[in-house]
């Protein structure tokens, strides 16, 4: 069982518990943080690959993880936001009953 | 060149310009009207006799001139003034009888409340018809044409109150218009193959020698020459204005309006129009008599067509009972002699016939039966004078009087004409028949015992009235001498060649024969009708008597016009007819099959968009409306959902590949 | 060498779990931010400093702090922090997608023959990945740039809403 | 090392580490490297524990006499005992948790704040030889742990179930997070001049005298002043002393998102706090005042973690002093003077640095137009800004009172 095979079932497991998490809490939060979480299984096997497979130039898995990070960071902030203004709506942030935008 | 022809458009010009003033004078404006109608018409009898005298002076000369109307692209139309004998003769003889029936009518008019009016149309007829005779050129000749026949029309059907009038003057109008349908079809005829309708127009002209010569070469088919055609034309033009046999039923119906106008119309002008324009293109009408081979030569045409006429003429006067229809239909006859003096002399003694009856008429107070009138000798003695002048004139009682003469020399010139003698034998018929009605009229209405009040209180028309039939009555005797046998005067002045004088006698047998002939007709007359003058005016006619049938034929007219009205006024309601079906069944079936495929089509369409369309459209539309449901249903909303969905997705994608990939 | 990846993998997956299965909101953020922490060690294991440092400045730091802010503006009284049960049926549906999700994925990884390289971590100094930002990928630095910028500020226009201007602010 | 320093290395310079050479001797090999860093660990504890505990009787003494009072005299000779007597005190006193408190968070609260000041002392290079751990990028690292620190403080705050303690916390992460970013700001040109975000490049960058005089410390050049200003200025107001201490302030909101903790998880909570002091102190003299490089290189002789401890030492009094005269700014000013003041400073002194760093190249006498425009570029925002900040101030306005 190699390393980076043991990464990847790492960040899969992450990955995993980030879907599961957001399936299951109501709490608009919570499922932005498990999406986060599930962002940053990504960023692990970005990292895993970057460590365990040379060939690509050196810096771009590093890079590319910075970049993953800030845009994260960014879209976070934008849904906190808009978790914030749901709540200014509907006085609590249950999704379920966020449901008025439907067919 | 200031020819004396630059003048001669004045003769026209004054009684027009007399019919344009009177036009515009109000109805109380009579003595106005009247005044420059008769000015003008003397104006213009001055300036003729001045033509007539320099005319006289050259004879042979056409003196002419011409100047140019209007120009059509590359051609140019041209008109133009004539004057030569035969012009100046008509126009003389136009102006004088006509002036002296203007001043007949002033008496005659009088009582009339359109007098002004009246005297309006007589300058506009007087103008015209001396626009006829002065123009040189075809087409102002055709012009005046038809204004003469407008106002033969507005004069005949002066009172248009009486709807027979009306009628009348319709008959009159439409008759003659057919005539000139031939005279303008052979107008444009001669245009078209001679590119010019001047008569005389320095070599030019359709009369001159070079383009005549060419008009005779035979073109037609059937050998005939181009000029046969043409003149054949023309001639029923002339046959159409002049009363000849065909188109001769509206002369008698003109009798509806006043009796001026009916002298003016019969006697002077509108007839005598018919005779001036086959003597004015008497050289077309002759230019084929060279050819031999033709089958027809139009002379022989209009020799045949006149003497049918006189006959028929004479034979129908001699039934009628009204006084101005007899004498209708005399004139009928003697246009039928279609001679230039006959016509001159004609003019005068007719036109004294008519006026005398129409102081009758005035007297009796419009009572034109002859039955109902008689016994007028004593009350009416100038009346009674000029009338037994003029009757015998017409008759042609030898010697004294001018129709003898004129009669004599055109029996004389139908002797000499070779073709067939079928003329002088009608011609003879004709003198008989003329002096046998004569006298009928003469007797019945002057002598006896008048048979109506009417005829009882007649008296004497005013002197306005009864001098102008002294001056015709001395016009009908005096005119006689110019043109006898012995001093063809007249004839050579008309024909511009010296005509040697032949002795009195000569002709012996013919003229004795015609004497004779007009004394068997004058005694028949008097003994039918002079000695046992009619009792009552109910009286059967003698010749009825004798035999009833033949005399209420030729009394209807030779029921010509019920002839006519079978066939033309049936023709012509089987064309209304026609039209009528055709236009109803034809063109409006044609409309509505159109319209009812409109309505087929928009029936289909109906169809068509209701079942296919809508019903297509409606069904399809409301799939996607399902189908857009459905789909819509599928978001609900929540963000949970739509996780799972993708969760799901994703295993069943990696799967796919997976199990993809492993194989 | 794998002992340390295993025990921090354990570590973060257990801290994740707890996290979404804890009923305080408050304690979940605080194990999020833990296994945040378990990224940025293993990314240190794997011996990207850089990348484990900028993890824990910008997840540790500033989007715990987010979240945290954000959970109290979210709530109205202090029993809010505790949510109601999380309905059962919801919770086993998500538990079994969540696990079909990690068969396919270790299906996927323990399946395909991966390549590995034995050697050392590659060193990557600081020196060399500013170089590399600098360079080639300027352009991308430049856009995210702006795209922080704008996604901020859009949400703190979102956040801030439409505070009615206080009448006792006014001079 | 880095050339150029010749006579630095001398025995006193490696005594601590043949120190550790021969301890570590005794152990098998791989156990060698836990050994070791375990006895860092425990250096530094020692180090810094007494520092702290000096610390808070100098500043004690410091201010009485600022005061003009004795200050503490009576524990031992010269008071020099009333640290461990505060100990005591702490020790001794009862713990008391809040009932209604969230006892997982308030008792983590304290720890994990020591944790994460303590993990800040990991990088700071204290000698020649004495560098904890030699990260490639341990500013980074060493702003990571810092700004963990923020979890804790409201872990505290929260978890006291106090309203004064959830609002104090609420300040103080407001006034955390308006100081970090010029304080990394400040920390900016400082890496782009020496082109490096390791502690022992920065500190091997200052090494050398210009005309054997001036030391090339950052904190001569112009931009170097100006970051090490705003440096200090954030470092106050990161570590919650002198004229930003509001949280924990007495006479406002009694002691801060600190008022339900007693005993020794205050104490520890005034550890951290005197950690996180120290450790700033640290990372600014590395930074700005060329870490342990002597200032004149007559000096060289004495060992290098010497200067480190007395240029530390300078920048503590320099905070007690701070904390002795100035007043306490209001929360509102203190925001202000971070967003309006500071930040657009520690921008503007990026670009003078740039500017510095491409212009140095230039010939002689451009040298001085150099200095003139760095100069400018460093006063004028200044001037500018500061007049700025006091305008507009308005009586503050108590909405509910």
């Amino acid at each position: 069982m190699n390393p980076l095979q043991l990464c990847l079932v790492f960040s899969s497991l992450l990955f995993a518990v980030g879907l599961a998490g957001a399936l299951a809490r109501n709490n608009g939060i919570l499922v932005l943080l498990g999406l986060e979480l599930m962002l940053n299984a990504a960023n692990l096997n970005f990292i895993a690959f970057w460590r365990f497979h040379p060939g690509a130039a050196p810096a771009t898995g590093v890079i590319f993880v910075i970049f993953a990070i800030a845009v994260t960071a960014a879209e976070t902030a934008v849904g906190l936001a808009l978790v914030i203004a749901l709540y200014r709506h509907q006085q609590n942030i249950r999704l379920s009953e966020a449901n008025r935008l439907k067919g | 060149m200031d020819s004396p022809a630059d003048h001669l458009w004045l003769i026209p010009a004054l009684p027009l310009l007399a019919a344009g003033l009177g036009a515009l004078t109000p109805r109380r404006g009579r003595r106005f009207a009247a005044g420059t109608a008769i000015a003008a018409l003397a104006g213009s009898l001055l300036l003729s006799i001045a033509a007539l005298h320099e005319a006289l002076a050259d004879p042979a000369a056409h003196l002419y001139h011409n100047f140019s109307w209007f120009d059509i692209g590359s051609g140019v139309m041209r008109l133009g003034w004539l004057l030569d004998p035969l012009n100046a003769l008509m126009c003389v003889m136009v102006s004088l009888v006509g002036l002296l029936i203007f001043i007949f009518s002033l008496g005659y008019m009088d009582s009339d409340e359109n007098f002004a009016r009246f005297f309006c149309f007589l300058s506009l007829f007087a103008a015209a018809m001396l626009g006829v005779v002065v123009s040189n050129s075809l087409l102002l000749l055709f012009i005046s044409w038809e204004l003469v026949g407008l106002a033969s029309y507005l004069l005949i059907g002066f009172w248009f109150q009486k709807p027979s009038a009306a009628a009348a003057a319709k008959k009159a109008f439409i008759t003659t218009r057919i005539g000139d349908l031939g005279l303008l079809l052979g107008l444009v005829w001669l245009y078209n193959s001679t590119g010019s309708l001047l008569l005389y127009d320095g070599g030019g002209g359709v009369l001159e020698g070079s383009v005549l010569g060419a008009l005779a070469a035979p073109v037609l088919a059937g050998g005939f020459a181009a000029s046969t055609g043409i003149s054949l034309l023309v001639f029923c033009g002339a046959a159409g204005k002049s009363g000849q046999f065909p188109l001769h039923v509206w002369l008698p119906d003109a009798m509806e309006g006043p009796t001026p106008v009916s002298a003016l119309i019969h006697a002077a002008t509108m007839v005598a129009a018919g005779v001036f324009l086959v003597a004015r293109v008497f050289p077309l009408f002759s230019a084929d008599q060279a050819l031999a081979g033709a089958p027809l030569h139009a002379l022989t045409v209009v020799a045949g067509v006149g003497a049918v006429t006189a006959l028929m003429g004479a034979a129908i006067a001699v039934a009628q009972h009204d006084l101005k229809r007899v004498l209708a239909y005399s004139t009928v006859s003697q246009l039928g002699y279609a001679a230039i003096f006959h016509l001159l002399a004609h003019a005068f003694f007719k036109a004294l016939l008519f006026l005398a009856s129409g102081s009758v008429i005035h007297a009796a107070h419009h009572e034109q039966d002859i039955r109902r009138l008689g016994g007028l000798r004593g009350r009416m003695r100038a009346t009674f004078a000029t009338f037994a002048v003029g009757m015998m004139a017409l008759a042609g009682v030898p010697f004294v009087f001018s129709g003898f003469w004129s009669k004599e020399a055109i029996l004389h010139a139908a002797s000499a004409w070779e073709v067939s003698p079928l003329p002088l034998y009608a011609g003879l018929a004709g003198v008989v028949l003329t002096a046998f009605y004569m006298t009928r009229l003469l007797c019945e209405v002057f002598l006896g015992a008048p048979r109506s009040p009417a005829a009882a209180h007649a008296h004497e028309s005013p002197k306005v009235m009864t001098v102008p039939l002294i001056a015709l009555s001395i016009g009908a005797v005096a005119l006689g001498f110019f043109g006898t046998p012995a001093w063809p005067w007249l004839q050579s002045r008309l024909t511009g060649a010296e005509i040697p004088g032949r002795p009195l006698l000569e002709g012996g047998g013919l003229m004795a024969l015609s004497i004779v002939l007009v004394a068997i007709g004058l005694g028949s007359g008097w003994a039918l009708y002079g000695r046992r003058a009619r009792v009552a005016a109910a009286a059967p006619d003698p010749l009825a008597a004798a035999s009833p049938r033949l005399f209420s034929f030729l009394g209807a007219g030779m029921r010509f016009d019920a002839l006519y009205a079978a066939t033309f006024g049936r023709l012509n309601r089987f064309g209304a007819a026609l039209a009528d079906v055709l236009d109803r069944r034809v063109w409006g079936g044609a409309v509505a099959t159109l319209g009812r495929f409109g309505e087929l089509t928009g029936f289909v369409n109906s169809v068509v968009d209701r079942l296919g369309l809508n019903a297509g459209f409606d069904a399809v539309s409301g799939r996607f409306r399902g189908a857009g449901r459905a789909y819509s249903r599928r978001q609900t909303g929540e963000a949970h959902g739509y996780l799972r969905a993708l969760a799901i997705a994703f295993v069943v994608l990696a799967l796919l590949a997976l199990i993809g990939g492993r194989r | 060498m794998n002992a340390v990846l295993i025990l921090i993998a354990l570590v973060t997956v257990g801290a994740a779990i707890l996290a979404m299965s804890r009923r305080n909101l408050l304690h979940s953020v605080l194990l999020f931010a833990g296994s945040w922490a378990g990224v940025g060690a293993f990314f240190l294991w794997a011996g990207a400093e850089f990348a484990a440092f900028a993890q824990v400045l910008v997840y540790v730091g500033a989007i715990s702090m987010v979240v945290l802010f954000a959970v109290l503006l979210t709530r109205r009284s202090r029993e809010d922090l505790a949510p109601g049960p999380v309905s059962r049926s919801r919770a086993i549906s998500a538990v079994l997608a969540g696990i079909a999700v990690a068969a396919v994925l270790l299906a996927a990884v323990a399946g395909t023959p991966l390549a590995v390289s034995a050697g050392p971590a590659p060193a990557v100094s600081v020196r060399q990945i500013g170089g590399e930002l600098m360079g080639p990928h300027a352009a991308a630095l430049l856009v995210v740039g702006v795209l922080l910028t704008v996604a901020l500020l859009g949400a703190v226009v979102l956040a801030a809403g439409d505070r009615p201007e206080n009448p006792e602010d006014a001079p | 090392m880095i050339p150029g320093a010749p006579t630095g290395d001398t025995l006193l310079e490696r005594a601590p580490v043949l120190l550790r050479d021969w301890l570590v001797g005794f152990l098998p090999g791989p156990a060698r490297w836990a050994a070791g860093s375990l006895l860092m660990i425990v250096a530094i504890l020692a180090v810094f524990g007494t520092l702290f505990a000096f610390l808070t009787l100098a500043e004690r003494k410091i201010l009485a006499r600022v005061q003009n009072r004795p200050g503490p005299n009576r524990t031992g000779w010269f008071g020099l005992l009333q640290p461990f007597a505060d100990g005591v005190k702490m020790l001794t006193k009862e713990d008391i948790v809040p009932r209604a408190a969230d006892p997982v968070l308030h008792f983590l609260a304290p720890v994990a704040l020591i944790a994460f000041s303590l993990l800040t002392f990991a990088v700071i290079p204290y000698g020649r030889h004495l560098v904890p751990v030699d990260l490639d990028s341990s500013i980074l690292y060493f702003f990571a742990a810092g700004t963990a620190t923020e979890l804790a403080v409201f872990m505290a705050g929260w978890a006291s179930h106090n309203k004064f303690a959830l609002l104090a916390a609420m300040r103080a992460l407001a006034q955390l997070i308006s100081y970090e970013l010029p304080l990394l700001l400040s920390v900016v040109p400082v890496v782009l001049a020496t082109g490096t975000l390791s502690a022992t490049g920065v500190v091997a960058a200052q090494s050398g005298w210009k005309w054997d005089l001036v030391p090339r410390w950052v904190v001569f050049t112009p931009w170097g002043a100006a970051g090490f200003v705003i440096f200090m200025i954030s470092a106050l107001a990161e570590s919650n002393r002198s004229p930003f201490d509001l949280p924990e302030a007495e006479s406002e909101l009694i002691a801060g998102h600190l008022t339900e903790y007693s005993g020794f998880k205050y104490a520890l909570f005034f550890m951290a706090e005197y950690f996180g002091m120290c450790a700033l102190s640290g990372m600014a003299v590395t930074l700005f005042l060329g870490g342990w490089h002597a200032p004149l290189p007559l000096l060289e002789f004495i060992p290098s973690y010497v200067w480190f401890a007395v240029k530390l030492l300078a920048l503590l009094l320099g905070f007690i002093w701070i904390r002795a005269t100035l007043p306490r700014l209001r929360i509102d000013q203190l925001t202000r003077l971070a967003w309006k003041f500071l930040v657009p400073l520690a921008l503007v002194n990026l670009a003078t640095a740039a500017f510095w760093s491409l212009s140095a190249p230039w010939p002689g006498p451009l040298q001085l137009l150099r200095w003139a425009v760095a100069l400018g570029l460093v006063a004028g925002p200044f001037l500018l800004l500061s007049r700025g900040l006091t305008a507009g101030l308005r009586p503050r306005v108590y909405r509910y009172a």
